[in-house]
């Protein structure tokens, strides 16, 4: 059964490989192949997925052993997979929403000319993201971490010859690197501490033996957090999710929502135990997770372009994954419940809002649309519905693992606890806020649109049968994870569990959660329901307007980052040519001014050549006396 | 010593020599003929290069192996002494691999100008490829001598045909008229051969101290490695350590300008910007591998104290080169300029993981020699492919180039991925290793050399940012994309890219060997883990092992 | 103090009543080369005497090629009967030397000379005057250029056939120059061979003018240094009591501890020594063209006619060097110590002063001339090694330079334009497009100039530098290698000038030689690049001689 | 008379000799005063020969008197077709090649 876990990677990556190299002649078919491959692969996720449920709870990892990848001395990295209760859980995530997407994709690009190149670098990031999750080492893991990336910048920059694209496909790279700097130096401090960097030796150890030291495992653990950060849009480097959003649609769903940005949170739950052996570490993911949570949620409220608003919204929900995951055992499983639950509604929601674009000419201003409901039926549904689910409406699927995760951070106890519980809390309602004002903006109140030039009309088949499927999912996922647990005890062999128990008990802070996501709900359609949306953004607080720049990272990357460096590599040119060079040509230029000068000893008086012959030999007789002290 | 069998390595220096020789005889007119006996000449150097690298035994004992020794100059000291060990096969490999595709790839670079007087006596063309084949013929000899002199010999000689492939060809794009670019190239030339050739002289000064050395303490002086080796081992040669040190040197000196090492890096943004670019490949892929080769060979053999003496220094030297070669990349205007400063800084984590003195340093090192040689010949040329379309350097004179030759921007991509050593492809392997090595030694250093991985992401991005993508310009819009020719230059270099990239063992086996072996001449031991783990490397791994053996037991 | 009474009985016994005159003992056989080219010189004399004027040219040239052959037989003889080794020893009543470094420089110096009669005696290059071939000689030398009375002699079709005696008697000279095993005989072969060179050198058929300001350059400064030697002599003469060689060495060696005391103010006085050696050394430094004795070498080097500048530049190189070497290792190897420091700071100053003003040199004659004032330096430094290996190193050195030179020269005749030889650098510009071949000749003798690996110029820089590094003299060994990289800068300087600028329209064009000079180029080619591939054989040949016989 | 004296003549008049080749223009004076150091070496010979009491100084001052004549042809030979051509003997004026 193991070996059918490389067929997983395998039929993504053939695709990925057949359509890009395979040229014009598969322009007609090549949507198709991609979907195919794409769906065989969640075929195989199933098979495998059946096949693990039939085995007792510890018997279900799998391990597969293609070839030794890196041997050089004691480093040694295998090309080897693990296919334990996590990965299964992220590989059927990544397959399935993967897959729908596909199938979304089909119609929503039907008019660009370079689909089939789209659905290359689709299924080139299945192959990668399934590599990630499915990898037995950190270095294998690396590669899909890159692989992911390398996925994201193609298609944030599908659109090319749009400046704005290309740049954000640059910069979303360039912050990930940033990242992956983190995680190259973990692995490396993995390496020179455990001398492997093996899921498996290194884990056990981290969880067993102190030898390594508090201190070297802190470092790790911080190192993974900066890649998490990277990856995942955490602060301070979330700077490129926002701008991520000029990729087309489907790619904001899968990449952007559902799966990619969430490595960060499976890299963090996969090496819990050094987590769990670095405290002072743990606390910076907290803190991170909170953060980030209510920044991305302040951003949501302020953002008018709705694929900017989800995106506000997706860092916020993986804030709360990230904190949820810093909490330790008490919050892995509901990091990971509110992952999976949270692929779905976000995934849904951004395909609503790709529905939305495709009938409005591509407009993504919320101000512009408005009373959408009538035209786009299916539509307003299913985006109805993952907003439920995402604001937490009771029964629904973020419903139930966010209030976990509430519940978790009120139970980190102390303090901390409060502060954590309260922040998540508030999130919570600043959530129900802006997606209220996305609900309201896009379906509700008046047209703000000209019936002249847009004709807003449903999706087709294609991207509307995906669209309901995740509704389900949204609606649901939660509900079923949630019956007797179930979704916990299958992780529990991996991630461990705890049960923290908040101070105020599970009730209380279910009951806190209703009653702010009805207050964020409330003062929502008190500015937007109420009175009607202008069609111009009006000018907003201060507040409002950094949120409208991303509480003014980017100014801050521009002028420290940006001008610094165009100002250090100048300078650095300049250096490189007066300093370095000009030193070897100075001693050029030199040689040749001496030469220029001895050379006008020889001035073609025959006298004075002998003048010099005499000096010279007196010179010679001087020395040789002098020599022998004469 | 001497091996009577079929003198294979002599062979594989011949070859391409001979063809120099049938390439240059042909006469003015057959400018083709020229081209395709120049051709056959160097795929069939690739095919014994191939040979070699069956008939050597990665396991065999003993440091070198098809060795070959003949007496030569006596009074010097010096034999003709041949051999190979796993980093000399890897390296003769990628030069007898690339040359193909530099003489693909240049196929019209040397023809004469449509406007051109003919001239009977001048035959560019064919000179072009005979000196590209006499460059193969002399790198590859500097591979296999492992006599110092010997090694010298070629060391120097080769600059001669590379001066006069880059100051006699230009690819018509500097944005000059032809005669102020004649200059520039004719004086980036002159910058080439006058650096090297000091850095060569100075070596030489070394050279002949070591044959005073050993001439003083063995009776008669030699030059060659292994008795040099072995008698430093026996104790019957010492060195003093000043002595040693400027002999040690004297010899990294030459390597330093070779490889190049900062600050002695500032002929080669010029050489490369000036030539043509399989002239640039040339330089970057092959020739300056000689020096970090003999870094390898020759620096830490020879001189294994005044190694560890230097390394300090020595590290961070490439340390600047790493970040400073990254950060003037970023602020290049030329594109081959840029490629140039990107190769400074892939020289500079090819030189740090020599010194690291780990095995995962040094075999990194070698495979970067090996995969940065196929990764920035692949940038290199099809950044030539471009230019020679339109007929510009600049960057600033592209943009939207994807629209128009998506080809062409795919596979400039794919080399600028592996440029910035993205997982998967070749490069990353060889990275990843050169900084796990220097890590497990030096920390500090790995962790800030690890930095300069964001610094080649934005210089390989912003590059292609501002050629490819973005609204076609109008210059651009007509660009034919890659012709067959052209792809099938590039595409076995990509798939290269991408099989080492996944399954480099073949080469970790060769190289591994050599890398022990001198680092047992140097004497230094990877540094232990601090926490030993139990499990055996290469097993399957002991996941959580209570649940995997049940695994296994199911299954 | 009355040294006068003893000296009365010196004389009076002198001067006693001979019972018969004893012959001097004279080895015919063992100084036959000598004899064979001196011979032949005055066979050339006659030859312009009776013969008539148009056989002249053929008759001078063969005997000059078949004297120079069987004098270079006579070499090849004497060193396989073993005199270059075993055999060795003094001859002609000790005033010649037949060893190893005789034999080796000796032979050196008649093939170099052979090669130099093929070039004296092209006649290809200068377009005909009047129907007849011309060569690179005035027509009548002792006519006022562009006068009437030249006019005739073109119109006559005169040749100065003379230059071949001429160059044979300097030729003789030159070949008893390294051999002279004492003071008077070494004054007497520089005269014999200078002389000879001064006439050559004013004899330029075109741009007379600086021939002759070069004729008279050279020999006012010649004979100026020549005076400085004889005096160095008369000093050596009076501290020793002698001239010859090893009688100077026995009283370095021994000081003065069985001298008459009453000799004490003269014989043994070191201020004497050390002033004559230093001004005996100064004249052959002179010769070398080493710096500060080095003005006359760029001046002397473009004016002479471009054959006899090749012929000098070789020839009186190999010869002057052989002198110094004896000079050194048999007269003066007693005090090492005191003309070690300084010729050290002459070679240093030689090799940088050489490489440094030939940069900015813009005529490829004078550019030559302080490349080898460069080459001086670098093969002083061999000189200095005083071993054996020093001596073989530089022997070895000298015969790999020497052909270099001659065919660099060579080639620098056969570029030409209206006014004769193209000497300006700037004219050669492009000239690797128009004539490839010629211009990757000289490339290749720039590269051996330039030392690079595969030449001969490499293995014998190799050498000198070994030699030097091996008797302990590293840092002179770092400063030639430095002083090489400068020297590398012009010598590149002209192949990019020759490869990768463009022709310029009324550049000079490559005159088609006769075999004569596509002989000397094609040797010089071949040695150059046998010397640098497979030396062993040269080496060992001049490892052999590497001993001097006292 | 004490010998060393007639050294210190020789000397004198060799000294003479050089400064009179760095002092005079006319190349026939500058040529005689080169004799005039060559002739200076020949009484620095007799003199060291008296000294020692052997005649191999006094022989050489033959020799040199023998190359001083030869000298002279050649140099004439040359000066006197310089003086032909420039109408002037004087050194200064030959300085057409130089730096």
């Amino acid at each position: 059964m193991e070996n059918l876990i490389a067929l997983l990677i395998a039929a993504p990556l053939v695709g990925a490989a057949l359509l890009l190299c395979g040229g014009k002649r598969l322009d007609r078919t090549g949507h198709w192949i991609g979907t195919l491959l794409a769906v065989a692969s969640f075929a195989v996720a199933a098979v495998l997925f059946t096949d693990m449920l039939g085995r007792t709870a510890d018997d279900r990892a799998l391990h597969q052993h293609l070839f030794t990848w890196i041997p050089v001395g004691g480093f040694h990295a295998d090309l080897a997979f693990q296919l334990d209760q996590l990965s299964m859980t992220f590989v059927l995530l990544i397959t399935g929403v993967g897959s729908l997407i596909h199938l979304y994709s089909v119609g929503y690009m039907a008019h660009d000319e370079r689909r089939r190149r789209f659905f290359g670098y689709l299924n080139l990031f299945l192959a990668a993201m399934l590599l990630l999750v499915l990898a037995d080492n950190y270095l294998l893991l690396y590669v899909g971490w890159e692989g992911v990336g390398l996925a994201s910048y193609l298609l944030i920059g599908f659109w090319q010859h749009k400046p704005s694209a290309a740049t954000a496909a640059k910069k979303a790279f360039l912050v990930n690197r940033v990242g992956d700097v983190g995680l190259s130096i973990a692995i490396m401090l993995l390496f020179t501490t455990f001398g492997t960097f093996a899921f498996g030796p290194v884990l056990d150890a981290a969880g067993t033996a102190t030898s390594a030291g508090e201190g070297k495992l802190t470092a790790i653990a911080l190192l993974l957090l900066l890649a998490a950060c990277g990856k995942s849009a955490q602060v301070p480097l979330q700077s490129w999710l926002g701008d991520a959003m000029e990729g087309p649609t489907p790619v904001s769903a899968l990449i952007h929502a559902a799966t990619m940005v969430t490595a960060g949170v499976y890299l963090i739950t996969r090496s819990g135990t050094v987590f769990d052996a670095a405290p002072a570490a743990q606390t910076a993911v907290v803190v991170v997770g909170a953060v980030t949570l209510l920044f991305g949620a302040i951003v949501g409220c302020a953002k008018d372009d709705i694929k900017k608003a989800l995106a506000g919204s997706t860092m916020s929900q993986i804030g709360y994954m990230i904190l949820a995951a810093g909490l330790g055992p008490i919050g892995y499983a509901f990091a990971i419940m509110h992952l999976v639950t949270h692929g779905f509604f976000k995934a849904g929601l951004f395909l609503g809002a790709g529905s939305v674009m495709h009938g409005m000419n591509d407009e993504v201003d919320m101000r512009r649309y408005g009373g959408l409901r009538k035209h786009m039926p299916v539509t307003f549904v299913t985006f109805g519905l993952g907003y439920l689910a995402i604001i937490g409406f009771p029964g629904l699927s973020g419903f139930f693992s966010k209030d976990k995760i509430i519940e978790a951070a009120f139970a980190k106890g102390g303090t901390e606890g409060w502060i954590l519980g309260g922040a998540a809390l508030l999130g919570a309602a600043i959530t129900a806020f802006y997606m209220t004002r996305v609900m309201l903006m896009t379906f509700f109140g008046e047209k703000r649109w000209d019936p002249d030039e847009v004709h807003p009309h449903e999706s087709p088949k294609t991207m509307t049968i995906p669209m309901i499927i995740l509704a389900f999912g949204s609606v649901f996922a939660g509900g079923l994870f949630s019956v007797n647990e179930a979704f916990v005890h299958w992780l529990e062999p991996v991630t461990s569990l705890a049960h923290g128990h908040p101070p105020l008990g599970a009730t209380a802070t279910t009951a806190a959660t209703v009653v702010v996501l009805l207050l964020g709900v409330a003062a929502a359609w008190l500015m937007y329901g109420r009175k009607p949306v202008p069609v111009t953004a009006p000018r907003g607080s201060v507040l409002t307007r950094a949120a409208r720049r991303d509480l003014l990272q980017d100014d801050f990357n521009h002028v420290v980052l940006v001008r610094g460096g165009t100002h250090l590599t100048d300078t650095l040119v300049r250096l490189d040519h007066t300093l370095v060079d000009g030193a070897v040509t100075g001693t050029a230029v030199a040689m040749g001014g001496l030469s220029g000068c001895l050379r006008r000893l020889q001035n073609g008086f025959v006298r004075s050549y002998a003048a010099q012959m005499v000096g010279g030999a007196a010179v010679l007789v001087a020395v040789t006396l002098l020599m022998r002290g004469v | 010593m001497a091996d009577l069998s079929f003198p294979l390595l002599t062979c594989a220096a011949a070859l391409p020599a001979v063809g120099a020789v049938a390439t240059a005889a042909l006469p003015a007119a057959r400018r083709t003929a020229a081209k395709w006996v120049a051709l056959l000449f160097s795929v069939a150097t690739f095919a014994l290069a191939l040979v070699i690298a069956f008939r050597f035994d990665p396991g065999a004992k003993g440091p070198f192996q098809l060795t070959e020794s003949h007496a030569w100059i006596a009074d010097f000291g010096v034999r003709y002494e041949l051999g190979v060990d796993g980093i000399a096969v890897a390296l003769i490999a990628l030069t007898a691999l690339l040359i193909p595709f530099v003489i693909l790839a240049g196929w019209h670079d040397a023809d004469p100008l449509e406007e051109a007087r003919p001239n009977r006596r001048w035959r560019p063309t064919q000179g072009f490829f005979a000196l590209i084949l006499a460059v193969e013929a002399m790198v590859i000899l500097s591979f296999e001598a492992t006599d110092v002199f010997l090694f010298y010999l070629f060391f120097e000689a080769m600059l001669i045909p590379m001066y006069f492939l880059i100051g006699g060809f230009g690819d018509g794009a500097s944005g000059a008229d032809e005669g102020e670019a004649a200059a520039r190239r004719a004086s980036a030339a002159v910058k080439f051969l006058l650096y090297n050739l000091a850095g060569g002289l100075i070596m030489l000064a070394a050279v002949i101290g070591l044959y005073a050395v050993t001439a003083d303490q063995l009776g008669t002086g030699t030059f060659s490695l292994q008795q040099i080796v072995e008698a430093r081992a026996s104790g019957h040669l010492t060195l003093g350590t000043g002595t040693e040190r400027l002999l040690f040197l004297g010899f990294f000196f030459a390597f330093a300008v070779k490889a190049p090492l900062w600050p002695l890096h500032t002929w080669l943004p010029g050489a490369m910007g000036e030539a043509t670019s399989p002239v640039a490949v040339l330089i970057t892929a092959v020739v300056d591998k000689v020096g970090t080769f003999a870094m390898l060979r020759f620096c830490l053999q020879l001189f294994p104290e005044a190694s560890s003496w230097a390394t300090p220094a020595i590290l961070v030297l490439a340390l600047i080169s790493i970040l400073y070669g990254a950060l003037l990349a970023v602020a290049q205007r030329d594109i081959k300029r840029l490629i140039a400063y990107a190769s400074i800084s892939h020289f500079g984590f090819i030189i740090l993981g020599i010194f690291a003195m780990t095995s995962q340093g040094q075999g990194g090192a070698t495979l970067y020699m090996v995969n940065h040689g196929i990764s920035t010949a692949a940038l290199m040329l099809v950044a030539g492919f471009l230019i020679s379309r339109r007929g510009s350097r600049l960057i600033a004179d592209y943009g939207g180039v994807q629209k128009a030759a998506p080809l062409l921007a795919g596979t400039f991509l794919i080399g600028g991925l592996a440029t910035l050593s993205l997982p998967g492809l070749a490069p990353f392997v060889s990275e990843f290793l050169v900084l796990v090595g220097t890590f497990s030694r030096y920390p500090v250093i790995g962790v800030i050399a690890t930095a300069g991985i964001v610094l080649a992401a934005l210089y390989v991005l912003v590059l292609y940012q501002r050629t490819m993508t973005g609204p076609p310009k109008d210059e651009v819009r007509a660009l034919p994309d890659l012709r067959v020719r052209e792809l099938v230059v590039v595409g076995p270099l990509i798939a290269l890219l991408l099989f080492l990239g996944v399954y480099p063992k073949p080469l970790t086996d060769l190289v591994n060997p050599a890398v022990d072996h001198t680092l047992s001449v140097v004497d230094k031991q990877d540094p232990k883990p601090e926490v030993r783990v139990d499990a055996v490397p290469g097993h399957q791994r002991a996941g959580h092992p209570a649940h995997h053996h049940d695994a296994e037991a199911a299954k | 103090m009355n040294p006068v009474t003893d000296v009365h009985t010196l004389w009076t016994t002198a001067a006693e009543v001979p019972g018969r005159i004893p012959a001097p003992h004279i080895e015919y056989a063992q100084i036959s080369p000598t004899l064979i080219v001196f011979g032949a010189a005055i066979v050339g004399v006659l030859i312009e005497a009776f013969l008539p004027r148009r056989n002249r040219y053929t008759a001078q040239l063969l005997l000059s090629v078949v004297a120079l052959a069987a004098a270079f037989a006579a070499v090849i003889g004497l060193a396989a009967g073993g005199f270059a080794t075993t055999k060795a020893h003094l001859a002609a009543m000790g005033a010649l030397a037949v060893d190893g470094p005789a034999l080796f420089l000796q032979g050196t110096i008649l093939l170099v000379s052979l090669v130099a009669v093929f070039t004296f005696a092209e006649r290809r290059l200068d377009p005909a005057a009047h129907g007849k071939r011309v060569d690179s000689f005035a027509a009548q030398a002792a006519a006022v250029p562009g006068g009437a009375a030249e006019q005739a002699a073109v119109k006559a079709g005169f040749a100065t056939t003379e230059v071949f005696p001429i160059l044979l008697f300097a030729v003789g000279g030159m070949l008893i120059f390294p051999a002279a095993n004492d003071l008077l005989t070494l004054f007497v072969a520089l005269e014999v061979f200078s002389l000879p060179l001064y006439i050559l050198c004013a004899l330029a058929r075109r741009k007379r003018l600086l021939s002759q300001e070069a004729a008279l350059k050279y020999f006012l400064l010649g004979a100026f240094s020549s005076a400085f030697l004889l005096f160095g002599i008369a000093l050596l003469y009076g501290y020793a009591g002698t001239v010859t060689y090893a009688g100077i060495a026995e009283v370095v060696a021994d000081g003065a501890k069985q001298i008459d005391p009453a000799l004490a103010g003269t014989m043994g006085n070191d201020a004497l020594l050390l002033i004559g050696g230093a001004l005996a050394l100064m004249g052959l430094l002179f010769k070398v063209g080493a710096v500060p004795f080095h003005m006359w070498t760029p001046d002397v080097y473009q004016g002479a006619p471009t054959p006899v500048t090749g012929f000098m530049a070789a020839a009186t190189k190999v010869a002057a060097f052989g002198a110094l070497l004896r000079l050194l290792y048999v007269v003066l190897p007693g005090m090492r110590w005191d003309w070690r420091p300084v010729m050290w700071g002459v070679a240093i100053v030689t090799m940088l002063g050489g490489a440094i003003v030939a940069i900015t040199q813009s005529d490829i004659k004078r550019l030559l001339a302080y490349s080898s004032i460069a080459h001086a330096g670098f093969i002083l430094a061999g000189v200095l090694a005083t071993t054996r290996d020093g001596i073989s190193s530089v022997l070895f050195y000298l015969a790999a330079y020497s052909f270099v030179t001659l065919g660099a020269f060579a080639v620098v005749t056969l570029v030409r334009d209206a006014g004769g030889e193209a000497t300006q650098l700037s004219k050669w510009a492009g000239l690797g497009r128009r004539s490839p071949l010629v211009a990757a000749v000289f490339a290749v003798f720039l590269l051996a100039f330039a030392g690079i690996p595969l030449t001969s110029g490499f293995a014998g820089k190799f050498a000198v530098f070994k030699a030097a590094a091996q008797s302990g003299a590293g840092w002179l060994v770092v400063i030639g290698v430095l002083s090489s990289a400068i020297a590398a800068f012009f010598y590149i300087r002209v192949i990019v000038l020759m490869f990768f600028h463009e022709p310029k329209a009324d550049g000079p064009t490559v005159a088609v030689p006769s075999p004569l000079t596509t002989t000397a180029i094609a040797i010089g080619v071949v040695v150059t690049l046998v010397l640098g591939l497979a030396p062993q054989y040269f080496l060992d040949l001049a490892g052999q001689a590497g001993t001097f016989v006292r | 008379m004490n010998p060393v004296h007639y050294l210190y003549l020789a000397a004198l008049l060799f000294t003479i000799g050089a400064a009179g080749v760095l002092i005079r223009r006319n190349a026939i004076v500058v040529f005689m005063c080169i004799e005039l150091m060559l002739n200076a070496c020949n009484l620095a010979f007799v003199t060291f020969s008296r000294l020692h009491g052997n005649l191999d100084g006094q022989i050489i001052a033959f020799f040199t008197m023998v190359v001083a004549a030869a000298e002279v042809v050649v140099g004439l030979a040359i000066i006197v077709t310089i003086f032909r051509t420039r109408h002037t003997a004087s050194v200064d004026d030959a300085s057409l090649m130089k730096l």
